[in-house]
């Protein structure tokens, strides 16, 4: 029955990415552009959607890999020329090997500790680059090469978002998502039915930051130019954190939803650039307040049956 | 290698700073105890208090130092809508509404800041603040002396309330079980209003103290946040003494770090602390203490 | 049992200290493959961290644990989980957001994540059969009563195919007619691969499973033997059960605790809200059809109940009868979804808990819930309201009279004090608002018999001296012994109700409170 | 399974409605431009100024008829938005000018991370861009640039002025110098690099050369350690928030070293305002003023005032100019084909609000810097003599 529910998803998931990829021979410019940025954040939510929603860690920490991919990413590229694939791997690699080293410190912290040492994490390191010459403190790198052509680059965000979505779809859909769903629910309980905690969320953590590895990886060779500041901004992890809140926390199809919204919102805000930031903050209480949910939450009470990867 | 002098100085100026940013953290402290909520706005809270103390110099004359009091009412008093009207009716939610709640706040009250105020920086212009105060070869601010008597005395102050008043223990009763001490006859929801709007006004106050030392912008509320919740891990949660503790040793360590591996690592060394405190000592450095 | 035989599972020298506590004093236990321990004691004797240690949740100060053979006794639960230990958590902890069998699959495919979606639901559907949960498979955890939770702990322990399966206090929270269900299930379970421990208050399921019993009192081991001989044993008597003429030779309990309260109620006139002198005054409670749950669920289906002034109520029922929401909707916790609820003639439907507070009703909370982070004397301030300093401190005099180890432990942590000393804490922290009216939720829950004894004796004295009270209780016969008046909750409405001599003859009771008579 | 496909479809079809909703319909007869700007974020002061500066280049343009294209006269639309401080949505911002509004060219950014970010996407897309705040030397490090187009001042100038200033003015110190810069792009050029460069040139022993977070708010030891080892002359490279608490500190440190030069930092009239009496005496480095002997200048500075009724800066000064040279370009190709554009920008040889601008083969215009020095809550030039406006205060009070 489950695997079932997860053909189905593979299925809506190729088909949409089909369907996508071919989007540049018929999209406009405009949308395109649009499309990749929805690629970016859409694997930025999906993963923080999976750690937070699914398995319980509340991370302000997805500024420290979406950073660590522009820096790897542009090494390989200047340094030794890599093409965009061997790069999106690299990078997650290098993504699930730092949530790797730092796990046996973060996960010896429970609750809000987790919270501030995941954000501190992300502070850490944005200090570091900006003191150590040896990655362009804080002037930052220039991409020697010219960037590939947008079309291009909306191919690599489009599969990173589809290796996304199919990593969430098999932790939302197959056994994965009981032993996940219990970890969350009460680590000691399912430690005590044999079930490894720190494995299950070091797996999590790891596929999560390798995932953001590769989208700031892709963001970084679009942008062509990184520095510390913006690669490490905390607004990325406020991003990431926002849209899956307004989506709906938890939901399978919360990020999705989230991203959505959140991007067409600030297009549609972008010709009111003084109060722009001021609306979106009073369309965020408002959201808070009375779609508790999320916008998917929303929707689903409008349902019966609802497509809910676990509660909150 | 820096003489005596300097090392002292700088040594004492962290310490100074640091009881300061105790005061800050301590705002940021109880409300997390209390309400479970990491408070998001509290850099720009403090960033209102700056504002309010400029302007009050401005529009009175009056040192806004000796109108504290009158100030961190007025920035209380703002606190209770914001409590009313935005986060009591999230209470039953979960942390992430209130979270989000409240950075949707920071992020309106600074746009507006820049609005009204504009972006530039600013300070509260006060003789005093540029006075030095020198004891042989240990040289600190003056302002950094009277900063930190107001936040040390601020702090005691708060810890007396918590420790030995009626509402104190009500506080204390409403963090640790609310739905008990409400059935007790405690007005949870008031205590928490209190709570937030006491919070509040502890970032106003440190907000006009770096106003006077330092300068502020509308968008300098962050790095007093981040700084804040460094001393409340460091502090351990919920413990006043500690909070203050906490601030200075933070504020020692900035300083040593300054002078060992230049200024750049200051921040560094701060947030590396912060990080290892959180890793061997999650409950708080001086969370032994606790009562 | 084969003696020549290696044990299956071999503690030896197990040593926890917490601080300068010791909880677990040198404990030496050898268990059999096929056999049934049962581990007995009074509260704080240290069982559930015997349970814990060897479960994996307590990390060990010192000793070792062996499974068959294999020293196990720095493994994280995890990994001991998967070396074939199955516990269960005396308060159940199933995954209430998952469903029954979802439960069991997080035991199933963290043992074997490749099984075969076939094989493992035919074992799940076995193993559902078998603790009585097939019909309720695809229920949400969170749905299930009491009694169901526990089947369910037992069966997630039964999915890892457990060699040594630990049972923590299965019976507690039950009533009769569900702890023969139970003993029923372990009965069951047993077979010649698996060593059962069963630790246990309710001495029922221990006389009838356990061939072996070892009883544990302030962390050593005072005695083993066949369980028959050790119940019998009178210093096991003295210990535990706190009877008989022993009492003056074992330090069954700290004496204070087992001292008698003051025969003069004097000074409860402090606690106790004078009465109202009108003529003709309303009752004290009144509820007119209420109705309440939580969300979709609906608990409470119609009750009507007045409580006048003096009188001592008692409110039975099964787990999952409405006890608890019941007093939770009087207090205010709960909003009630119709009907009306009037305190002393002041209509007090939906009004916040503190409020009620106010008008005289105090809660004396299931689970005690005691503020850890307040002292023993804070924890009874908080709850003297709108008094002066004067005031406060007479009702906390009284209430020092009352349970005189409070006073000594006055400047502690609240929760340093033992379960049976946080109890009296949690009665006199109720007093201390002085209320018209009283509910006491479960008192009695979790403690032993000779500090139940205790704690009624003070409910008999705060009667005596006019409170009126609501007692929710499961015990009925200690209840009966109290009440003036009794009321027996089934599925949501007051099934019987009237004078407890004749409730306790009444067969219906029998049959609403305890099940059919087989 | 239905539902997510309902799901599914919803989302898309809600996709496309937002982008049809938001799909700029520009009016056939507009010339659009587009600039994104830190409204808000750290740096919205900057913001707040080259807003101003390019609207009112435009405005005046509209105000005049519009520009001829092909024979026939066109307003000008200006598009802005808010990248907040950020140079991921400057990238944003600039890509969806390009492809939506469908902009003949855009205005720059400030600083180097927000105008590189913005002029590499444009660089991308072939359409031309005009910036100032960018160091040029910083400007000409990214790549050789074929749309992109800097007028600012040249880095060596900068930081060569302090040196020249002194030698000019003859003053006499111990010539020993401390130099405290912060670790953000200019800092570290200026503070690790070219100053040190310079003061071994002029003569100068460098006794400290202390580094800081952008942000820092707490100088007591740099300050007590430069006071110990008696340095005469400080420079230092920071931006405004602690350049106001540089200047407190040392005060309340007890440390007056005759020249205070604060690059950055002390340049906007926040900064005398934030001090007082405490920033006379305080040098920095400009590259206008309304005193400057070119066409529009004093005007420029009372238009402002008059307009926003606040005091103006020398932000307004070179925003205006690149929009300026931007919409002369497009006059002067008559079309909105970029590379016709680009082409004319190119060709740009006239004086405006800034001085002469002619474009350098790497695509700068270097604007000339003098010494400012802050006296009596306004800034007197004090450097070179042919601009000076008042006399350099020495030592600092």
């Amino acid at each position: 029955m489950r695997l079932h529910r997860l053909s189905g998803d593979m299925g809506i998931l190729a088909g949409a990415f089909v369907l996508l990829w071919f989007a540049p021979s018929f999209a406009s410019d405009y949308a395109l552009q649009i499309s990749f940025r929805v690629m970016i954040y859409l694997t930025l939510a999906e993963s923080w959607n999976l750690l937070t929603g699914s398995v319980g860690l509340v991370s302000l920490g997805t500024a420290s890999f979406v950073g660590l991919g522009s820096y790897v990413a542009f090494g390989l590229a200047n340094h030794f020329g890599a093409p965009i694939p061997v790069i999106l791997v690299v990078c997650a690699l290098a993504g699930a090997v730092l949530a790797a080293l730092v796990s046996p410190a973060l996960f010896r912290l429970r609750g809000v500790y987790f919270t501030v040492g995941t954000l501190a994490l992300a502070a850490l390191l944005q200090l570091l680059m900006v003191n150590l010459p040896t990655f362009g403190g804080a002037s930052g790198i220039f991409l020697k090469h010219d960037p590939p052509p947008l079309a291009s680059l909306y191919h690599d965000a489009l599969s990173v978002a589809l290796v996304a979505s199919l990593a969430m779809a098999i932790c939302a859909r197959t056994r994965i998502s009981v032993i996940i769903r219990a970890v969350r629910d009460d680590e000691d309980a399912a430690a005590q039915m044999g079930v490894r905690p720190y494995r299950v969320k070091l797996a999590a953590f790891a596929l999560a930051s390798a995932l953001i590895a590769m989208a700031g990886a892709v963001q970084a060779i679009n942008l062509g130019a990184i520095e510390p500041y913006g690669a490490f901004g905390l607004q990325w992890t406020i991003d990431a954190l926002s849209m899956v809140i307004i989506g709906g926390i938890g939901w399978r199809l919360g990020p999705l939803a989230g991203v959505l919204f959140v991007v067409m919102l600030g297009e549609m805000l972008a010709n009111y650039p003084e109060a722009h930031i001021a609306i979106t903050g009073v369309i965020l209480i408002v959201l808070i307040r009375f779609a508790p949910g999320g916008i998917v939450g929303m929707f689903a009470r409008l349902f019966t049956r609802s497509t809910r990867l676990s509660s909150p | 290698m820096p003489d005596f002098g300097t090392v002292a100085s700088a040594i004492l100026s962290g310490l100074l700073l640091g009881g300061m940013m105790g005061l800050i953290a301590l705002g940021l402290s109880i409300v997390l105890g209390v309400m479970r909520l990491v408070n998001l706005a509290h850099g720009v809270f403090l960033v209102m208090g700056a504002y309010a103390g400029l302007y009050f110099l401005k529009l009175t004359g009056f040192d806004p130092l000796l109108a504290l009091p009158l100030l961190a009412l007025g920035i209380a008093a703002l606190a209770l809508p914001l409590y009313r009207y935005l986060l009591a009716p999230l209470a039953q939610r979960g942390p992430e509404a209130q979270l989000m709640t409240m950075f949707a706040v920071a992020i309106i009250l600074q746009n507006l800041f820049v609005f009204v105020f504009s972006a530039d920086t600013r300070s509260i212009e006060r003789s005093y603040a540029t006075l030095p105060l020198s004891l042989g070869a240990i040289t600190v601010p003056l302002i950094y002396v009277i900063g930190f008597a107001i936040a040390v005395a601020l702090i005691l102050a708060i810890h007396g309330l918590i420790a030995h008043t009626g509402f104190g223990r009500d506080l204390r009763a409403s963090a640790a079980d609310p739905a008990a001490a409400a059935t007790l006859g405690v007005n949870v929801q008031r205590v928490q209003m209190l709570t937030f709007a006491l919070g509040t006004a502890c970032a106003g106050v440190g907000g006009v103290l770096i106003g006077v030392a330092f300068q502020f912008s509308p968008s300098s509320g962050g790095a007093y946040l981040l700084n804040s919740l460094a001393i409340v891990v460091l502090g351990g949660l919920g413990n006043v003494p500690g909070t203050l503790a906490g601030g200075m040793i933070l504020g020692l360590l900035q300083s040593l770090g300054g002078l060992t591996l230049g200024d750049g690592y200051r921040d560094i060394v701060g947030m590396a602390l912060f990080l290892l405190v959180l890793v061997f000592r999650p409950e708080g450095f001086l969370a032994a203490r606790r009562a | 049992m084969n003696a020549a035989a290696a044990p299956l599972l071999e503690v030896t020298g197990l040593v926890k200290r917490y601080g300068g506590v010791v909880a677990i004093d040198h404990v030496d236990l050898q268990l059999w493959a096929g056999t049934i321990t049962g581990v007995i004691g009074p509260n704080g004797a240290g069982k559930s961290t015997l349970i814990g240690m060897i479960g994996g949740a307590v990390t060990p100060s010192a000793g070792h644990i062996r499974l068959g053979g294999r020293d196990i006794s720095r493994l994280p639960a995890s990994e001991r989980a998967r070396a074939g230990i199955g516990r269960t958590y005396q308060i159940p902890r199933p995954f209430l957001d998952m469903t029954v069998a979802e439960n069991l699959e997080v035991a199933q495919y963290s043992m074997a994540p490749l099984i075969g979606a076939g094989p493992a639901r035919s074992a799940r559907i076995e193993l559902l059969q078998l603790t009585g949960l097939l019909d309720v498979a695809g229920v949400p955890a969170r749905a299930l009563p009491l009694l169901k939770r526990k089947r369910l702990e037992v069966a997630r322990a039964l999915a890892l195919k457990p060699r040594v399966l630990l049972l923590d206090e299965v019976g507690a929270g039950l009533i009769d007619s569900e702890i023969t269900e139970l003993i029923t299930l372990i009965q069951a379970v047993a077979d010649a691969s698996v060593a059962i421990i069963i630790v246990e208050h309710v001495l029922r399921v221990v006389r009838a499973c356990c061939a072996r019993s070892m009883v544990l009192n302030f962390g050593k081991k005072l005695i083993e033997g066949p369980t028959a001989e050790i119940l019998a044993h009178d210093e096991v008597a003295s210990v535990y059960l706190g009877t008989g003429g022993a009492r003056q030779s074992a330090p069954a309990a700290p004496k204070d605790e087992a001292a008698p309260p003051p025969r003069d109620p004097g000074s409860l006139s402090q606690l106790i809200a004078p009465r109202s002198s009108a003529a003709s005054r309303p009752p004290l409670l009144e509820l007119q059809g209420i109705c309440a749950g939580y969300g979709q669920a609906r608990v409470l289906k119609g009750i009507d109940l007045q409580v006048h002034e003096g009188e001592a109520i008692a409110i039975l029922g099964a787990n999952g009868a409405g006890k608890t929401t019941l007093a939770r909707t009087i207090t205010g916790a709960i909003n009630p979804t119709a009907g009306t609820l009037r305190i002393a003639g002041n209509d007090a439907a939906g009004r916040p808990a503190h409020d009620i507070a106010g008008l005289g009703i105090a809660h004396c909370m299931e689970g005690r819930r005691i503020f850890p982070t307040l002292s023993v004397r804070d924890n009874l301030l908080v709850a003297a309201r709108r008094v002066d300093r004067a005031t406060a401190q007479q009702r906390l005099a009284a209430v020092y009279e009352l349970f005189p180890i409070l006073a000594e432990r006055a400047a502690q942590g609240g929760t340093s004090l033992s379960g049976g000393q946080q109890q009296m804490l949690a009665i006199g922290r109720a007093l201390m608002a002085r209320p018209r009216l009283v509910i006491f939720d479960e008192v009695s829950l979790g403690l032993a018999p000779i500090i139940m004894d205790r704690l009624y004796e003070a409910l008999a004295t705060l009667k005596a001296a006019g409170m009126t009270l609501v007692i929710i209780e499961q015990d009925v016969d200690r209840a009966l012994a109290l009440a003036d008046k009794v009321y027996v909750l089934e599925h949501g409405i007051f099934g019987l109700a009237g004078d407890p001599r004749d409730i306790a003859d009444d067969p219906r009771l029998r049959h609403i409170y305890i099940g059919t008579a087989d | 399974m239905r539902k997510l496909h309902k799901s599914l479809q919803a989302g898309v079809l809600f996709a496309a409605g937002a982008l049809g909703l938001t799909q700029g319909a520009a009016k056939a007869d507009e010339i659009v431009i587009g600039a994104s700007l830190p409204l808000s974020g750290p740096l919205a002061g900057f913001g707040s100024f080259q807003q101003w500066g390019y609207k009112h280049a435009v405005d005046e343009v509209n105000k005049a008829g519009g520009i001829a294209i092909g024979g026939k006269k066109e307003m000008v639309k200006l598009i802005i938005r808010d990248d907040q401080t950020n140079p991921n949505l400057t990238a944003s911002n600039t890509q969806t000018l390009l492809s939506r509004d469908h902009v003949v060219a855009m205005l720059g950014s400030c600083t180097p991370a927000l105008v590189n970010a913005g002029a590499l996407v444009a660089e991308r897309a072939k359409k031309p861009i005009v910036t100032g705040c960018d160091p040029l030397q910083v400007f000409t490090s990214v790549r050789k640039w074929k749309y992109a187009w800097d007028i600012f001042f040249s880095v060596p100038d900068l930081t060569v002025a302090p040196f020249k200033m002194l030698a000019a003015a003859g003053v006499t110190t111990n010539k020993k110098l401390a130099i405290w810069h912060d670790n953000g792009p200019d800092g570290q050029a200026n503070g690790k690099k070219l100053w040190p460069a310079f003061a071994k040139k002029f003569g100068y022993t460098v006794v400290q050369n202390a580094e800081f977070p952008i942000n820092n708010a707490q100088f007591t030891s740099i300050i007590s350690e430069a006071k110990a080892k008696g340095a005469d002359v400080v420079l230092v490279d920071a931006v405004t928030p602690p350049a106001v608490a540089i200047r407190k500190q040392m005060a309340s440190e007890g440390y007056k070293p005759k020249v205070l030069d604060i690059e950055k930092g002390a340049e906007p009239v926040q900064f005398a305002q934030a001090l007082g009496k405490l920033a006379d005496g305080v040098l920095v480095g400009g590259y206008w003023d309304p005193t400057f002997p070119y066409p529009g200048a004093a005007k420029l500075a009372k238009d402002f005032e008059a307009e926003t009724k606040l005091t103006s800066s020398q932000h307004i000064a070179d925003s205006y100019a690149a929009a300026q040279i931007l919409l002369d370009a497009i006059a002067a190709a008559g079309s909105t084909d970029a590379d016709k554009i680009n082409a004319a920008i190119a060709k740009t040889n006239k004086t405006y609000v800034v001085g002469p601008i002619k474009f350098a083969a790497d695509h700068t215009a270097t604007l000339p810097i003098v010494s400012e020095q802050w006296q009596g809550g306004k800034t007197v030039i004090v450097w070179p003599k042919k601009a000076a406006t008042g006399k350099l205060l020495f030592p600092m009070p």
